[in-house]
């Protein structure tokens, strides 16, 4: 590849995919960038104040831009690069199918290019979310198809470079850091299935006008089948971080690699058939099966508890070996201004404010209070700005140098670009909880404060829109520190990052714990069940359908 | 294309004599102090569940 | 090794223990409230067509907004359609089963009240329908929330929520926000 | 069986499925069976709770058998099992009796047609202009551009007109000559001139910041959408809705008076009549003047 082998004079990376790897993360960043600037805008828009370009077009186009940017452009290219580089560095070999991942980097181009430009033109001001029957321009959807396509050949590197290293070393046990990015790639084939369907057979032909009705049902249905284990698909990259860079961040030991294996097939079995608790106030699906998706969904709480302790008792040892005594003597000598262990402190602060709204959200009637609210908002802003993408910063941060071949001279910018972040996301998601319990609704554009309840809204909306402006200070002081590395870092970096060491490294695990064959069947049961009758329903007694709505 | 090398054997890393003495010595403590902190944790989260459940969603009324 | 590695998969264990605990009270309080109080998501399953729906009975316009139904149910009827709720304001009784039924002739359309818990999708096709008591009095604000189309931000109703003793039907069953004493 | 010996797999099986050696798989059979174990109780718990204990505990609410409440939480039967489903008792009063069957929809697609410029020609063009743009700016007769509308909205006039449910005159004899294909025939005849449309071009700016903004964003305290939020095409609103860009002032301050006042009501749950109501008598004479004026 010309592209892999054009290299900036100075870069010394000893890594092969180090330009697929920085291509990748750099388009995540851009995207990243504009969503933070949006985001503020319509945080100001919905405010008391006046803010300049204020129209309902406008607002819903930058909230459209903002969730596509942040949901599929930032996470998808920064997972796939990040995938590449961890396949690299674990299996201490050569990537597999360099060329075709070179591939699937601009076809994902072309497709973001596609929806974004759709986006911008106002044809395609549909939200993220893109519920029919309200329907963009076609070239909105076939865009994310490719983007979604791309990611499929990213899954198939990753399964393939895993087999052939096995092959390779039969018995060794496949790094935990590999087997847990292979989960994900696993579970993001199973995860694209439902909007894949929902995209080639109803949405896209009714874009292009070939159907003049939708069930709306049915889309709903396939879309919530992907909605849930998106998410982890997201998280995973900042639990392999817990797991795997976290502990030798901090200078210790993880607790056990076995609970690390455990934890990722949990996320890989049940984060997949609990997409109905999205739908739990929709009028199309039994309470039933909502209840058995709720149980399921309460099994998903569990691998995230137990990463809790594993990681704390993991922290436990690096602050004892660093010297530190008694019940919470450890936690004062961990080293805090390391970037990575700072950012697993405040993602774990943030995740319990997440993960504890998303308890409520997932609790069957209790669902009803928050429904749809800011508290929805707050909820899953925590887990993707406050889990995913503060640990996505210190990735960067950490891999960074064997990237570019350079140390950061400095890390005070790197620790002030995650407090700004962490108080940011604090400042802005509390408010937002407290206003939805109120019964602040999702998704307007405006507000009537002349409302006597909304009018009591104004003062917390401001102390939100403040906490966004910290939010977006910190997006562009992290572009900053990444930008600054690529020219002014001290030379002399390690060619790649190690990763943690389990206090018992494992010699051997069962074959379970090293493949995925047995997991992809308890899957597809678990499938099976949780979403056989959910949508046969709309085969076996057809719903009206709905006429398309055309925005764009 | 110039091959990168590898350290051989590198994810098999022990760490030196001095190091597991300390991890031996660290690890006749642990987990005490993650088992508390991470029950703190885990019970402020099932406090502020059940206060949610008993202070705003049951006095809203019965919905179904 | 201090620590065999038995003594770290028991400590695992015994955490997975609290774990599962924990998970249980919450589903048991769940379940509580689904079998003591009746309490479910809205699930009703109800189909109707959203082309015809302006020509079906119930969800003609004469019969939208809150009727005492013949069977002693008291119904509140509600189109939610781009951009507005017809009627725009309902009236119901406070500390009485009362019933929400919403549908909707275009997209789809979502409701909360304010300080309540009640909420619904409504989705083409279906027939929406929430069951509640309220707890309190007053003008309470019920928009749309889910984003359906350029003019969602304006599209709200009000539930006027009274004292049951105020709550007078006329000879129809029919209460409206305009005929209140 | 007689079967042809297969090939000899390049690896013995008992090495699968991870390519493992035999003690591998030897200590992974407790978790395979512990595995689909844990998760087939899990599931089991989980529907035996949603299935069966739910709608135990709640089918007295409901006056129900344990069947039917079994039913109504497995998705079978329409309702909640834990309370009883209401029944209308009401009569169907319809304001407008187009709804969008399949068979018309195809029609109102297939865009310019012959059958639709001859009846066009014959029929409209006098008033409607040949290619459905209108000359008439008043004062006197007013009649409607037709260019540049949806098929659907054109068509959901002429349906309307031909059924009573919106009276004029001279619009109710010509709608009810024709058979209602021939109104969707001539409804996508129309909506094809989409060109003359495009050449009315912007005429004058007519409207201070207060109406624009109006058009434009709409007035949450009266709860009023913006007027572009549907009237344009494919704006993602109401599909009849017709574009009112470029229409003639006199016929759309006519139209919004007519919404206000109760004399038109041929709006599906009377959409127009509500906003109309909203607006000042001002305010829809602004309005008017407004989008004559805007393209």
């Amino acid at each position: 590849m010309p592209a892999a082998r054009r290299r900036r004079a100075g870069a010394t990376a000893g890594l092969q995919t180090s330009r697929l790897v920085t291509a990748h993360i750099w388009v995540a960043i851009a995207a990243f960038a504009v969503a933070c600037l949006l985001g503020v805008w319509q945080m100001w828009a919905r405010s008391p104040l006046t803010a300049p370009y204020h129209t309902a077009a406008n607002y819903f186009r930058s909230v459209t831009l903002h969730g596509v940017s942040m949901a599929f452009v930032l996470t998808t290219f920064f997972i796939m690069g990040f995938g590449y580089y961890v396949a690299e560095t674990a299996l201490k070999r050569p990537l597999p199918g360099l060329g075709l991942a070179w591939g699937a980097f601009w076809l994902g181009i072309v497709g973001t290019l596609m929806a974004a430009l759709s986006v911008i033109s106002g044809d395609a001001s549909v939200l993220y979310t893109f519920y029919p029957p309200l329907t963009a321009t076609p070239w909105f959807y076939i865009g994310l198809v490719l983007v979604v396509v791309a990611s499929w050949i990213w899954c198939l590197i990753m399964i393939f470079a895993m087999r052939w290293w096995r092959a390779d070393n039969p018995g060794k046990p496949v790094p935990l850091v590999m087997f847990a990015s292979v989960a994900n790639a696993v579970m993001w084939l199973w995860t694209t299935l439902g909007v894949a369907a929902e995209l080639l057979f109803q949405v896209i032909p009714a874009a292009f006008g070939w159907n003049g009705m939708v069930d709306v049902g049915l889309s709903r249905t396939l879309f919530s089948w992907t909605l849930h284990a998106i998410v982890y698909f997201w998280l995973f990259p900042s639990y392999i971080a817990f797991y795997t860079m976290f502990p030798r961040a901090a200078g210790g030991r993880l607790y056990s690699d076995t609970m690390g294996r455990l934890a990722f097939i949990l996320f890989l079995l049940y984060s997949l058939p609990v997409g109905l608790h999205h739908l739990m106030m929709d009028p199309e699906h039994s309470n039933g099966f909502k209840f058995l998706q709720v149980f399921l969904t309460a099994l998903v709480s569990v691998p995230t508890l137990l990463t809790i302790f594993t990681i704390t008792a993991s922290a436990e040892i690096a602050g004892r070996m660093r010297g530190g005594k008694g019940l919470f003597g450890w936690i004062g000598a961990l080293p805090w201004d390391r970037p990575m262990v700072l950012a697993t402190g405040l993602a774990f602060f943030m995740l319990f404010w997440g993960g504890g709204g998303g308890l409520i959200n997932m609790s069957y009637g209790m669902n009803a209070m928050v429904h749809n609210t800011s508290w929805v908002t707050a909820h899953f802003h925590l887990i993707f700005g406050g889990t995913v993408v503060i640990m996505y910063q210190a990735i960067c941060y950490s891999i960074w140098p064997s990237l570019t071949g350079r140390n950061f001279a400095d890390q005070r910018p790197l620790r002030v670009q995650l407090w700004l972040w962490f108080i940011g996301m604090m400042v802005m998601t509390l408010p937002w909880h407290w206003l939805g319990l109120q019964g602040q609704w999702r998704r307007v554009a405006a507000f009537d404060y002349s409302n006597p309840l909304i009018h009591s809204w104004g003062p917390w909306v401001i102390v939100s829109l403040v906490g966004g402006i910290v939010l977006a200070f910190s997006a562009l002081l992290f572009v900053y520190n990444l930008a600054m590395l690529h020219r002014r870092g001290i030379a002399g970096a390690p060619a790649a990052i190690e990763y943690a060491q389990a206090v018992h490294p494992p010699e051997r695990v069962p074959s379970s714990l090293n493949g995925f064959g047995l997991w992809n069947i308890l899957v597809a049961l678990l499938m099976l069940l949780a979403y056989g009758w959910p949508i046969a329903q709309f085969f076996v007694y057809p719903p009206p359908q709905a006429v398309v709505h055309r925005l764009g | 294309m110039n091959e990168p090398s590898y350290p051989a054997g590198a994810h098999d890393y022990a760490g030196d004599a001095e190091e597991i003495e300390r991890l031996e010595a660290a690890m006749v403590e642990t987990p005490r102090g993650a088992v508390v902190v991470s029950a703190v944790a885990v019970g402020l989260l099932l406090t502020g569940w059940l206060g949610l459940y008993f202070l705003v969603f049951l006095p809203r009324g019965p919905v179904g | 090794m201090a620590i065999h590695e038995d003594a770290i998969l028991k400590s695992e264990l015994r955490w997975a223990a609290v774990v599962a605990v924990i998970v249980a009270i919450i589903l048991i309080a769940i379940l509580y409230a689904a079998i003591a109080m009746h309490v479910n998501p809205p699930s009703n399953r109800e189909y109707v067509d959203p082309k015809t729906l302006h020509l079906s009975a119930e969800f003609t316009e004469a019969n939208l907004g809150t009727r005492v139904d013949p069977n002693g149910q008291i119904v509140a009827r509600v189109i939610a359609t781009q951009f507005e709720f017809v009627p725009n304001c309902i009236v119901l009784p406070a500390k009485k089963d009362v019933t929400i039924r919403l549908t909707t002739p275009d997209v789809i359309h979502g409701i909360l009240v304010t300080g309540t818990n009640v909420n619904t999708m409504i989705v083409p096709g279906y027939v929406a329908q929430v069951h509640t008591q309220f707890t309190k009095t007053g003008d309470l604000l019920m928009p749309c929330h889910e984003f359906c189309g350029l003019g969602h931000s304006q599209m709200m109703a009000t539930v006027r929520v009274v004292p049951p003793e105020q709550f007078r039907p006329n000879a129809d069953g029919r209460v409206s926000c305009g005929n209140r004493s | 069986m007689a079967k042809a010996p297969r090939k000899r797999p390049l690896k013995p099986r008992d090495e699968s499925p991870a390519g493992a050696p035999p003690e591998q798989a030897a200590i992974d059979r407790p978790w395979r069976i512990g595995a689909a174990a844990i998760v087939a109780a899990g599931l089991a718990a989980g529907a035996l709770i949603g299935f069966v204990i739910i709608p135990a505990g709640q089918k007295e609410n409901a006056h129900l058998s344990m069947g039917h409440a079994m039913a109504r939480s497995a998705g079978l039967e329409a309702g909640s099992p834990a309370v009883p489903q209401p029944v209308s008792t009401a009569t169907a009063i319809p304001v407008s009796t187009v709804s969008w069957d399949p068979a018309i929809m195809n029609v109102l697609a297939s865009g310019n047609t012959a059958r639709g410029a001859a009846i066009a020609a014959q029929t409209c063009a006098a008033c409607h202009g040949d290619k459905g743009l209108s000359q008439s700016f008043g004062p006197g007769p007013v009649f409607p551009s037709l260019a540049g509308q949806s098929p659907y909205a054109i068509y959901k006039q002429l349906h309307d007109f031909r059924s009573g449910a919106r009276v004029n005159p001279q619009m109710t004899a010509v709608s009810q000559m024709l058979q209602v294909q021939d109104l969707a025939a001539v409804a996508a005849y129309y909506s094809a001139a989409s060109k003359e449309y495009a050449a009315i071009g912007a005429r004058e700016l007519l409207g201070d910041a207060e109406i624009e903004k109006l058009a434009n964003e709409g007035d949450s305290h009266r709860r009023l959408p913006a007027c572009l939020a549907c009237h344009v095409n494919n704006s993602g609103g109401p599909i009849e809705t017709p574009v009112i860009t470029g229409q003639i002032e006199a016929y759309l301050v006519t139209q919004l008076n007519a919404f206000a006042g109760g004399t038109r009501t041929n709006d599906v749950y009377g959409r127009m009549r509500d906003v109309s109501k909203k607006l000042t008598p001002a305010e829809r004479a602004a309005l008017a003047r407004y989008f004559q004026g805007t393209l």
